[in-house]
C-alpha cells in the first residue's frame, strides 16, 4: 500500500517534471483585450489580426522595421503591360493545419471572401476588380486602376482554406442580422506557425506550435496562452506576482517600476500611430461656445495661437513619461511622406498665442467641449485634461467630455464634435491613407473621419489623383505639396506619436512591432 | 405559624438613569403563604409588575436589587447564580404574562413549547412529557387538546393562548404562580373564565398565587390578601375584606370606590384628583401627599412608615402614626 | 401553497416585461451599436449597411416586439462583439459567476450570522464593539479599493495568492468549474472576500438588530420565566425568530451579489456575467446588455420566489393567511 | 436612552425627566439625543471628521492652497512632485504632493470633496423627497396605489443601486444631446443615485403612514374634512421624521460611494471637475508607479468621509431607536 503511494507520488513527480519542463517553452501573454472574433474576414481590429497572425498567414508580412516581406506570397510584381494587374507568386510545399494543400485557389478564394460584401476588410480591395488563379502557385489581382501601393493592403488579409470553408458553410462571412453562428467565428484551419487548442473568449486561448509550418527555423514558443486582462492594474499584477510573462498593453507609468522589478524587462518602440486634435471649421457658429456670431476654429490666427500654447513636451514629459515622439505632423514617420521638417513643431510661446488670438478677435478667449476618448489611445484622458489647462493659460475656456470609444467615435463620424481627440494608424505606410480620411472633403467614401469638415477643393483633387498615379516620384511630390498644405493650414493638431511598452519576463526578448503585432515566433529566451 | 412560601423584605429595585436613580419599587416586604392568593394592585407604574421580575430574578438591566431579600421557602434566592436560578423558574415559580398573543413564540407549536419546558424542569421522556402537555392543556380547558396541541399559537383565540399561557406556567407544577396582569389584555367576557381556570389549578396544585393587577374587582372576587402599591410602595396590605371593608390609607380607600364597576380600569380612575406621580419627581415625604385629601404638614417632610394596624394589616400613612407599644407586626418588619 | 404561488408566478412576469422594456429602451438608445461592432477604420456606407441588415432601421415598437419574442425563446441574438449567439456566451460565463457569488454568499451568511449573534448576545463587550466599529469600515470602504488593496497586499506583495483569473478550471459537462483545483480555488479566494464583505456587514447589522429586538420580546421574558436554559433561548427560540426578516433581505441581499459582482469581476478579472456586462457596456453590445439585464431580473424574481416559499415554511403563521407578505 | 429599550416595566414617560434647563440652547444642551452623543467618544470624533471635511469643501474655494481648476495657477511639469514638495517648476508647494497634471492633490481633495458631497447630499435629499411622498401616498391611501407603488419599490430594492444608477445614466446620455453631456453630468449622476435610492424611505414610511392613520386623532381630522395633505404634514410626517433622518444619514454614505464607484468605473464627473471617486480612478493608474499620494490621500478622505457619515447614522439609529422595517 505504502509502495504504491510512493510510485504513484513519484508519477506525479516526474509528470510534473515533464510539464515544468515543457512549460520552458511555453508562454503566457497578456494584454487588454480579446480577439474579438476568430473570423480572419470579419472585423478590422488590431488585437483581432494580432491574434489571428498566429494561426493563419496572409501574404505578405511587415517586419518591425515596417518594410514588406514575403509570407504565403514569395514575390509579387505588376504584371507586364498591364500597369492594373499584380501578379503574385505563392509558396510551394504549405499545408493548413488539416493536411490540405495551399494552391492558389485557396487565395483567390480568401481575396474574394475578404473584399465580399460583409467583409470588413472589404475598403482595403475596393478597388480590386478580379482575382484569377493562373496556376497552383500564381495569383493575378486586376485592379480598377493602376494601384501601386495596392501590396501594402494585404498585410492583414488572411488566407483560408477554400475546401475547409465550404465543407463547414463558412464561404460567407458571418452575419450577425441572421442570427445564425457561423463556425469560423470559433474554429479555425489555417497555415500559420500556431494551431489553436482551446479558446474561452476573453479569458484565455491555448495555442500549440504547428510541427508542419514551412519556416525552416523553428519558433522557440511551443505553447502560447492567451490572456486577456482589461484592467490595466490587474494586468500589472499579474505580471509583477509572476503569473504571466508578457504584457502587451504597459501603462506608460508602470514602465519606470517594471524595468526597476528583478526578472522583468520593458521593450519599448513606436508605433505607427499618431495622436491629434481636430476642430471644426467652416463659418456656423460652435454648438458648445460661448461665441455665438462666428467660429473661432475657422480663424488661422486662432489655430496657430492653439499650436503656440499647447507645450507637447510637457505632455511628452509628464503624461507620457518620456514615452512618445512628440510631432508638428499628423503622420507617423513609417509613412512614406514623411519629413523631418514636417515633423517638426513649434516652441510655445504664450504671448505670441495671447496676441494671435486678440488679432483674430477673440482677446478674451472663449469657451468650448472637447471631446475625448478615455480607453483608446495611450492616456487619452490625461492627455486632453493637459491640453485642457494649457489653452486655458490663454483664455480659451475648454470643458471636458471623457467617454468610452464606442460612444466618441461616432461623434466624430457624425461631425456632432467640435473639437476632439483621435488617433491614427496608418496599415499602409502610405500618406494617401491619412489624405483619404482625414484631409480630404466629407464626400463618399472620402473623408469618413474628417470630423471637423475641413474642405479644400484644390487639396482633394490632388488626393484623389494619388490613387491612380504610377509614376512613384510624382506621386510622393504630390503628398508632399499635400503636407505642406496641410501644415500650413492647420488642418489638424498633432501632438505626439505614441510609443509602445511590452514588459515582459527577462528571459524573453520580443521586440516592439510597430502596429502592434507582436508575432510570438519572434519571441527569443535568453538560455 | 406555618412557614411562609414567599417571603420578600424590604426589596428595593433601582434603575441608574444619566439623571441619577431612579426608584421603582421601595422598600416593601410583604409574605405569602402556601395556597395563598396575593393580589398586588396599583396604577401603571406603581412598581407591581416590578415587584414580580424582581422575585424572578428577571429585571432587565441596568435595573438591579438594591436592597433586600427574596425568600422562597426558607432560601434566599435574589442573589443566586443565573444556573440556580434557572431552576427555580418554572419549577418553584411559574409566571403568566399580560399579553398572551405576544407570550407565545408564533413559530414554535404548543406541543414544542409545553414538551420543552417540561422536560427542561421534568424527567420525563417526550411521549411522557407529550401526555402531560395534553392532560394540562385538557385541564386548563382546551377543548380536542390531543390534536390542538399540534397548532401553533396564531391558530388560537387570545383566551385560549393565555390558557396556553396558563398550562405553560404550571407545567413543572410550580409552588409560586406569579400572575402579571393575567387578564388585561383580554375581553372582559373571558377575563373571569381564565382567572378562574388559574385559581382553580393553583388550588389543585396547592399553589400560591401572585396576582398583579389593576383591577380592584379581580383581586376583590380572587385574592385572600391584597397588597396596595403607590409610587413603588406598599401603601396597605391586608386580608382583602378587611382593605375593602375599611381602607385605612387613604389612597386605598380610593380606590374602592372602583370595586363596584366590574372590570374598572384604574387607570382612568376619576375617584382620586390627579395622577401619580413620575418616579423621578417623587415628591418629598408620602409620595401620595399631592393627591390626599387628609394631607398634613408632616405628609410634605418625613415619609411613612409601614405600621400594623391589625393582625396581618400594614398601612403607610401618617394617619396611623408609629406606636411603640404595638409590636405585633415587628416579626414580618425589619427595624427602620 | 399553489394558488400563492401562482400569484407570484404572474407578478415575476409582469415584473420581467417591465425589466424587458427598460432593457430594450435603455440599450436602444444608448450609444451607437454599429460604431461598436466596426474597427475605427470601417467606412460609413459599410455602417450603413450593417444597420439596415441587423434591423436597426425598423420602427421602435418592431423592435421591442422582436425583442420580447426572441427573449421568450431565451434568444438575444448574436453579441456585436464577440459574434457568438448571446445565450451561449452567458450560460458559458454564468458558472464562475454563480461559483464567486455561491462562495461570497456563503462567507457572507456564515460570518454574517455568527457576528450578528455574538454583537447581540454580547452587546457590552469590547469585541462586540470592534465588529460593530469593522463592519462600519467595511461599508465605508468601496469594494474596488477593497480589491485593490488585497491584491497588492496578497498577490504582489506577498505573492501569496493569485491576481487575476479563475486558475485551471475543470469541465463538467458545460459546467466549469474551479472548485476542483488548487488553483481554482486559491484564485477564488481574493475574488470571494472582496465581494461578501458589504453584504456580509449588511447581514450581520441586520441580525444584530432583529436579534437584539427579538430578545426584548415577551415570548423570550416569558421563555426565561419557565427557566428555559440560556442555549435554548438564545439559539432556539431568539435565533429562529431572528431569522425570519433576515431570510428576506438576505434572500433578496444574496441575489444581488450577483449582480454586485461586476465590480469584483472588473477588479479581478473574474471570467463572468458581470464582467462580460461591463465590457459590453463600454462597447454598447446591446444584445448581451439586454440579455445580462433580463438575467438579472430572472435571478431576482426566482430568488423572491425562492425566499417567499422559505418564509412560509419557516413562519407558520402566514400558512393560514395564505401569504400575505409585508 | 439604552434604558428606555430595556426597561419594560417603567412606563416610558417616567424615564423622561423633566425638562430643567432653560432657554433653547441649554434645553437643546441638556437634551437625552445630545446626552448619548456627549458620552461616545466615536460619536464625537465622526462628527468632528465629518464636520471638517464637509467645512472644508464648502470653503474650498476660500481655504484650498490652490485652484486645481485655473490653468494659470498650475504647470504640467509640477506633475507629480511627491508629498511635502515643491514644484519643480513653479513654486507652489504640495503638501499632499501633485497628481499627474501637476494639481495640488491637497486642493483637488478638497475642491473633490464638494463634487462628492455635493452629489451625494443632493441625491439623498431627492431619494428622501421621492420615497417618503410616494411612502406617504401608499400608507395613507392604501388599496391599489399602494400596492403599486410597493411592487415598484420590491423591484428597485431587488436591484442593486449601482446597476439601477448604470441604467439611468445610459438613459439619460441617451437622452440628452452630446454637447450637454458634461454640464449636465452631475445631474445625471444626483439623478441616477437619487432614483436607486428612495426605496427603503418608501417603505419605511409607508409602514409608519399605515400605523399612525389607524390612530383616533388621524380618523378624527379626516372626519372633519381636513385635506390629506394637511393631515400628512402636520400629524404623519412628524411622526415619522425619525426613520427618515436615520435612512438618509446611511442613504448619504451610501450615495458618496456609489458616486465614487460610478466615477470609478468611468460614467461619473469629468476628470475636470473631479470628484473623489474620480481621483481614485486617476490615482488608481499610479498604484504601481511609485505616485503612492496620487492614490492615497483620496482614498483616506472618501473612506473617512464615508465612515463618519455611518457612524452618525449608526449612532442615530441607537439613538433615535426607530422601528427601521
Amino acid at each position: 500500500m505504502t509502495r504504491q503511494i510512493l510510485s504513484l507520488s513519484a508519477m506525479l513527480l516526474s509528470s510534473t517534471l515533464i510539464v515544468s519542463q515543457a512549460s520552458a517553452e511555453t508562454i503566457r501573454w497578456a494584454r487588454a483585450s480579446d480577439a474579438l472574433t476568430l473570423d480572419p474576414h470579419s472585423q478590422n481590429q488590431g488585437p483581432t489580426h494580432n491574434f489571428a497572425h498566429h494561426v493563419y498567414e496572409t501574404l505578405m508580412d511587415r517586419d518591425v522595421e515596417g518594410t514588406l516581406t514575403p509570407r504565403l506570397a514569395t514575390s509579387w510584381a505588376i504584371k507586364d503591360g498591364a500597369p492594373d494587374t499584380w501578379v503574385f507568386t505563392l509558396r510551394e510545399g504549405v499545408t493548413f493545419h488539416d493536411g490540405a494543400a495551399f494552391t492558389a485557389e485557396d487565395v483567390v478564394f480568401s481575396l474574394d471572401r475578404a473584399r465580399s460584401e460583409k467583409s470588413n476588410m472589404r475598403q482595403l480591395h475596393v478597388d480590386v476588380a478580379e482575382v484569377t488563379a493562373v496556376d497552383d502557385y500564381t495569383v493575378e489581382v486586376r485592379m480598377t486602376g493602376p494601384s501601386p501601393l495596392y501590396p501594402n493592403n494585404l498585410t492583414n488579409t488572411f488566407i483560408m482554406d477554400k475546401d475547409w470553408s465550404e465543407a463547414n458553410n463558412v464561404v460567407e462571412v458571418q452575419d450577425y442580422a441572421a442570427g445564425e453562428d457561423n463556425f469560423a467565428v470559433r474554429n479555425t484551419n489555417g497555415t500559420g506557425p500556431y494551431i489553436l487548442q482551446s479558446r474561452e473568449v476573453d479569458v484565455r486561448s491555448v495555442l500549440t506550435v504547428n510541427d508542419n509550418h514551412w519556416a525552416e527555423t523553428k519558433p522557440e514558443v511551443t505553447e502560447i496562452i492567451y490572456l486577456p486582462i482589461s484592467d490595466a492594474a490587474t494586468r500589472v499584477a499579474a505580471l509583477l506576482s509572476g503569473e504571466v510573462d508578457i504584457v502587451q498593453d504597459v501603462p506608460v507609468q508602470d514602465i519606470e517600476r517594471l524595468s526597476g522589478t528583478d526578472g522583468i524587462k520593458v521593450e519599448t518602440g513606436a508605433e505607427n500611430r499618431v495622436i491629434y486634435f481636430g476642430y471644426k471649421f467652416g463659418d456656423a457658429p460652435l454648438a458648445s461656445s460661448n461665441i455665438t456670431d462666428s467660429n473661432p476654429f475657422n480663424s488661422p490666427a486662432v489655430r496657430e495661437a492653439m499650436e503656440l500654447a499647447i507645450d507637447r513636451d510637457a505632455i511628452k514629459a509628464v503624461v507620457m513619461r518620456g514615452q512618445s515622439f512628440p510631432t508638428g505632423i499628423p503622420n507617423p514617420p513609417f509613412v512614406a511622406g514623411w519629413t523631418p521638417e514636417l515633423d517638426a513643431y513649434p516652441a510655445v510661446d504664450l504671448d505670441r498665442a495671447k496676441a494671435l488670438l486678440a488679432e483674430a478677435g477673440y482677446p478674451d478667449g472663449f469657451s468650448v467641449t472637447l471631446d475625448t476618448p478615455n480607453n483608446r489611445y495611450v492616456n487619452d484622458e490625461a492627455i486632453s485634461q493637459a491640453v485642457v489647462g494649457m489653452l486655458g493659460r490663454i483664455g480659451i475656456n475648454v470643458t471636458l467630455a471623457s467617454r468610452p470609444v464606442a460612444q466618441h467615435s461616432p461623434l466624430v463620424t457624425s461631425n456632432e464634435t467640435d473639437f476632439y481627440m483621435l488617433g491614427w494608424g496608418v496599415p499602409t505606410f502610405d500618406s494617401a491613407y491619412v489624405f483619404n480620411d482625414l484631409v480630404h472633403s466629407k464626400e463618399g467614401s472620402y473623408g469618413a473621419y474628417n470630423g471637423g469638415l475641413y474642405s479644400n477643393p484644390a487639396l482633394d483633387a490632388m488626393i484623389k489623383s494619388l490613387g491612380t498615379e504610377t509614376d512613384l516620384e510624382a506621386r510622393a511630390a504630390t503628398v508632399a505639396e499635400i503636407w505642406d498644405v496641410v501644415k500650413a493650414d492647420r488642418v489638424l493638431l498633432p501632438i505626439h506619436n505614441q510609443v509602445l511598452a511590452y514588459a515582459m519576463n527577462d528571459r524573453i526578448t520580443l521586440p516592439v512591432h510597430p502596429e502592434n503585432q507582436p508575432l510570438m515566433t519572434s519571441v527569443t529566451f535568453a538560455d | 405559624m406555618t412557614e411562609p412560601l414567599l417571603s420578600v423584605r424590604n426589596l428595593t429595585v433601582e434603575f441608574p438613569t444619566r439623571r441619577g436613580i431612579l426608584t421603582a419599587v421601595q422598600d416593601i416586604s410583604f409574605d405569602i403563604m402556601p395556597g395563598e392568593v396575593l393580589g398586588v394592585v396599583g396604577e401603571s407604574g406603581a412598581g407591581k409588575s416590578m415587584t414580580g421580575s424582581a422575585i424572578m430574578g428577571l429585571i432587565d438591566r441596568p435595573g438591579r436589587i438594591a436592597q433586600g431579600e427574596v425568600i422562597l421557602q426558607g432560601r434566599r434566592i435574589d442573589n443566586l447564580p443565573d444556573a440556580e436560578m434557572r431552576k427555580i423558574r418554572g419549577r418553584k415559580i411559574g409566571m403568566i404574562f399580560q399579553d398572551p398573543l405576544t407570550s407565545l413564540n408564533p413559530l414554535y407549536r404548543i406541543s414544542e413549547q409545553l414538551i420543552e419546558t417540561i422536560r427542561t424542569h421534568l424527567p420525563l421522556s417526550e411521549t411522557e412529557a407529550r401526555k402531560k402537555a395534553i392532560g394540562l392543556l385538557d385541564d386548563v380547558g382546551i377543548p380536542d387538546a390531543s390534536r390542538r396541541i399540534d397548532d401553533y399559537p396564531h391558530q388560537f383565540s387570545g383566551g385560549m393562548r393565555q390558557r396556553v399561557v396558563i398550562a405553560l406556567a404550571l407545567c413543572a407544577g410550580p409552588d409560586l404562580v406569579i400572575a402579571d396582569e393575567p387578564t388585561t389584555a383580554l375581553d372582559v367576557s373571558v377575563q373571569a373564565q381564565i382567572i378562574d381556570v388559574m385559581k382553580r389549578l393553583c388550588a389543585e396544585n396547592g399553589a400560591s398565587i401572585m396576582l398583579v393587577t389593576h383591577d380592584m374587582g379581580v383581586i376583590a372576587e380572587t385574592a385572600d390578601c391584597v397588597a396596595v402599591m403607590y409610587a413603588g410602595r406598599i401603601a396597605e396590605i391586608g386580608p382583602v375584606r378587611d382593605v375593602i371593608k375599611d381602607a385605612q390609607h387613604p389612597y386605598s380607600s380610593g380606590l374602592m370606590g372602583a370595586i363596584p364597576r366590574l372590570g374598572a380600569n384604574l387607570d382612568r380612575l376619576t375617584q382620586i384628583p390627579g395622577s401619580m406621580p413620575r418616579l423621578s419627581a417623587i415628591p418629598r415625604g408620602c409620595a401620595f401627599n399631592p393627591r390626599c385629601p387628609h394631607v398634613m404638614d408632616k405628609c410634605h417632610i418625613d415619609q411613612p412608615q409601614a405600621v400594623q394596624t391589625a393582625p396581618g394589616r400594614r398601612v403607610a400613612c401618617w394617619l396611623y402614626p408609629p406606636q411603640d407599644s404595638t409590636g405585633t407586626n415587628a416579626e414580618r418588619q425589619t427595624a427602620q | 401553497m399553489l394558488a400563492f404561488i401562482i400569484r407570484r408566478l404572474a407578478q415575476s412576469v409582469v415584473v420581467m416585461l417591465f425589466v424587458a422594456l427598460i432593457a430594450f429602451v435603455v440599450f436602444r438608445y444608448v450609444g451607437d451599436p454599429i460604431a461598436s461592432m466596426v474597427g475605427v477604420d470601417t467606412r460609413l456606407e459599410d455602417q450603413e449597411i450593417m444597420r439596415e441588415r441587423l434591423g436597426l432601421n425598423d420602427s421602435v415598437i418592431v423592435q421591442f416586439l422582436r425583442f420580447i419574442g426572441n427573449a421568450m425563446q431565451g434568444e438575444f441574438g448574436i453579441s456585436y462583439r464577440l459574434q457568438q449567439p448571446v445565450t451561449e456566451l452567458i450560460l458559458s460565463r454564468l458558472p464562475a459567476t454563480i461559483e464567486l457569488a455561491f462562495v461570497s454568499a456563503t462567507i457572507a451568511l456564515v460570518f454574517g450570522v455568527i457576528f450578528g449573534v455574538y454583537t447581540a448576545l454580547r452587546p457590552k463587550a469590547w469585541s462586540s464593539a470592534g465588529i460593530m466599529a469593522l463592519s462600519l469600515v467595511g461599508v465605508s470602504l468601496p469594494t474596488f479599493l477593497i480589491g485593490i488593496g488585497l491584491i497588492y497586499i496578497f498577490a504582489v506583495e506577498l505573492g501569496w495568492l493569485p491576481s487575476f483569473g479563475r486558475g485551471d478550471v475543470v469541465d463538467l459537462g458545460w459546467w466549469r468549474t474551479g472548485f476542483l483545483t488548487e488553483s481554482g480555488l486559491k484564485s477564488l479566494i481574493l475574488p470571494a472576500i472582496t465581494l461578501s464583505l458589504f453584504q456580509l456587514t449588511l447581514i450581520m447589522r441586520l441580525v444584530r438588530a432583529e436579534m437584539l429586538e427579538v430578545l426584548r420580546t415577551e415570548y423570550i421574558r416569558f421563555a426565561k420565566a419557565r427557566g428555559l436554559s440560556q442555549r435554548a433561548i438564545n439559539f432556539g427560540h431568539a435565533l429562529k425568530n431572528t431569522m425570519v426578516p433576515v431570510i428576506t433581505i438576505t434572500g433578496l441581499q444574496l441575489g444581488s451579489v450577483i449582480a454586485f459582482a461586476i465590480v469584483t469581476e472588473t477588479v479581478f478579472q473574474w471570467p463572468g456575467v458581470g464582467s462580460l456586462f461591463i465590457v459590453s457596456v463600454q462597447v454598447v453590445d446591446v444584445p448581451v446588455m439586454a440579455a445580462y439585464l433580463m438575467f438579472i431580473a430572472l435571478v431576482f424574481v426566482l430568488i423572491n420566489l425562492v425566499v417567499d416559499i422559505l418564509y412560509y415554511v419557516v413562519d407558520p403563521r402566514l400558512r393560514v393567511d395564505g401569504g400575505a407578505g409585508k | 436612552m439604552e434604558n428606555r429599550k430595556l426597561v419594560k416595566d417603567i412606563p416610558e414617560q417616567d424615564l423622561i425627566v423633566p425638562v430643567r434647563a432653560e432657554g433653547r440652547l441649554a434645553r437643546a444642551l441638556d437634551s437625552d439625543i445630545f446626552y448619548s452623543w456627549r458620552t461616545s467618544p466615536v460619536t464625537v470624533v465622526a462628527t468632528f471628521v465629518a464636520l471638517s471635511l464637509i467645512l472644508l469643501a464648502v470653503f474650498a474655494p476660500l481655504i484650498a492652497p490652490y485652484n486645481p481648476f485655473n490653468p494659470a495657477s498650475l504647470n504640467l511639469m509640477d506633475g507629480f512632485t511627491p508629498p511635502a514638495s515643491t514644484g519643480a517648476f513653479t513654486d507652489n508647494y504640495f503638501l499632499m504632493g501633485a497628481d499627474n497634471q501637476g494639481r495640488d492633490v491637497l486642493s483637488t481633495i478638497m475642491y473633490g470633496s464638494r463634487v462628492s458631497l455635493f452629489v451625494g447630499i443632493l441625491a439623498t435629499l431627492f431619494a428622501m423627497t421621492l420615497g417618503v411622498s410616494l411612502g406617504l401616498i401608499a400608507g395613507y391611501n392604501g388599496g391599489t396605489i399602494d400596492a403599486v407603488i410597493m411592487r415598484v419599490t420590491d423591484i428597485q430594492l431587488s436591484f442593486p443601486a449601482i446597476l439601477i444608477a448604470l441604467l439611468i445614466f445610459g438613459i439619460a446620455r441617451g437622452l440628452i444631446p452630446a454637447n450637454q453631456q458634461e454640464s449636465m453630468a452631475v445631474w445625471v449622476l444626483i439623478l441616477a443615485i437619487g432614483l436607486s435610492n428612495w426605496a427603503q424611505f418608501a417603505r419605511t414610511v409607508r409602514g409608519a403612514t399605515m400605523v399612525e392613520r389607524q390612530k383616533d386623532y388621524v380618523s378624527a381630522a379626516r372626519i372633519m374634512g381636513v385635506h390629506p395633505i394637511l393631515i400628512l404634514l402636520r400629524h404623519v410626517l412628524p411622526n415619522v421624521l425619525g426613520p427618515v433622518l436615520v435612512i438618509g444619514t446611511i442613504s448619504l454614505a451610501l450615495a458618496i460611494i456609489e458616486e465614487a464607484t460610478l466615477s470609478f468605473l468611468g460614467v461619473g464627473v469629468p476628470p475636470t471637475q473631479p470628484s473623489l471617486g474620480t481621483l481614485i480612478r486617476i490615482g488608481q493608474q499610479f498604484l504601481f508607479s511609485g505616485e503612492w499620494w496620487i492614490l492615497f490621500f483620496p482614498a483616506v478622505t472618501l473612506i473617512a468621509l464615508a465612515l463618519s457619515v455611518n457612524l452618525l447614522g449608526d449612532w442615530l439609529r441607537d439613538a433615535l431607536n426607530p422601528k427601521l422595517r
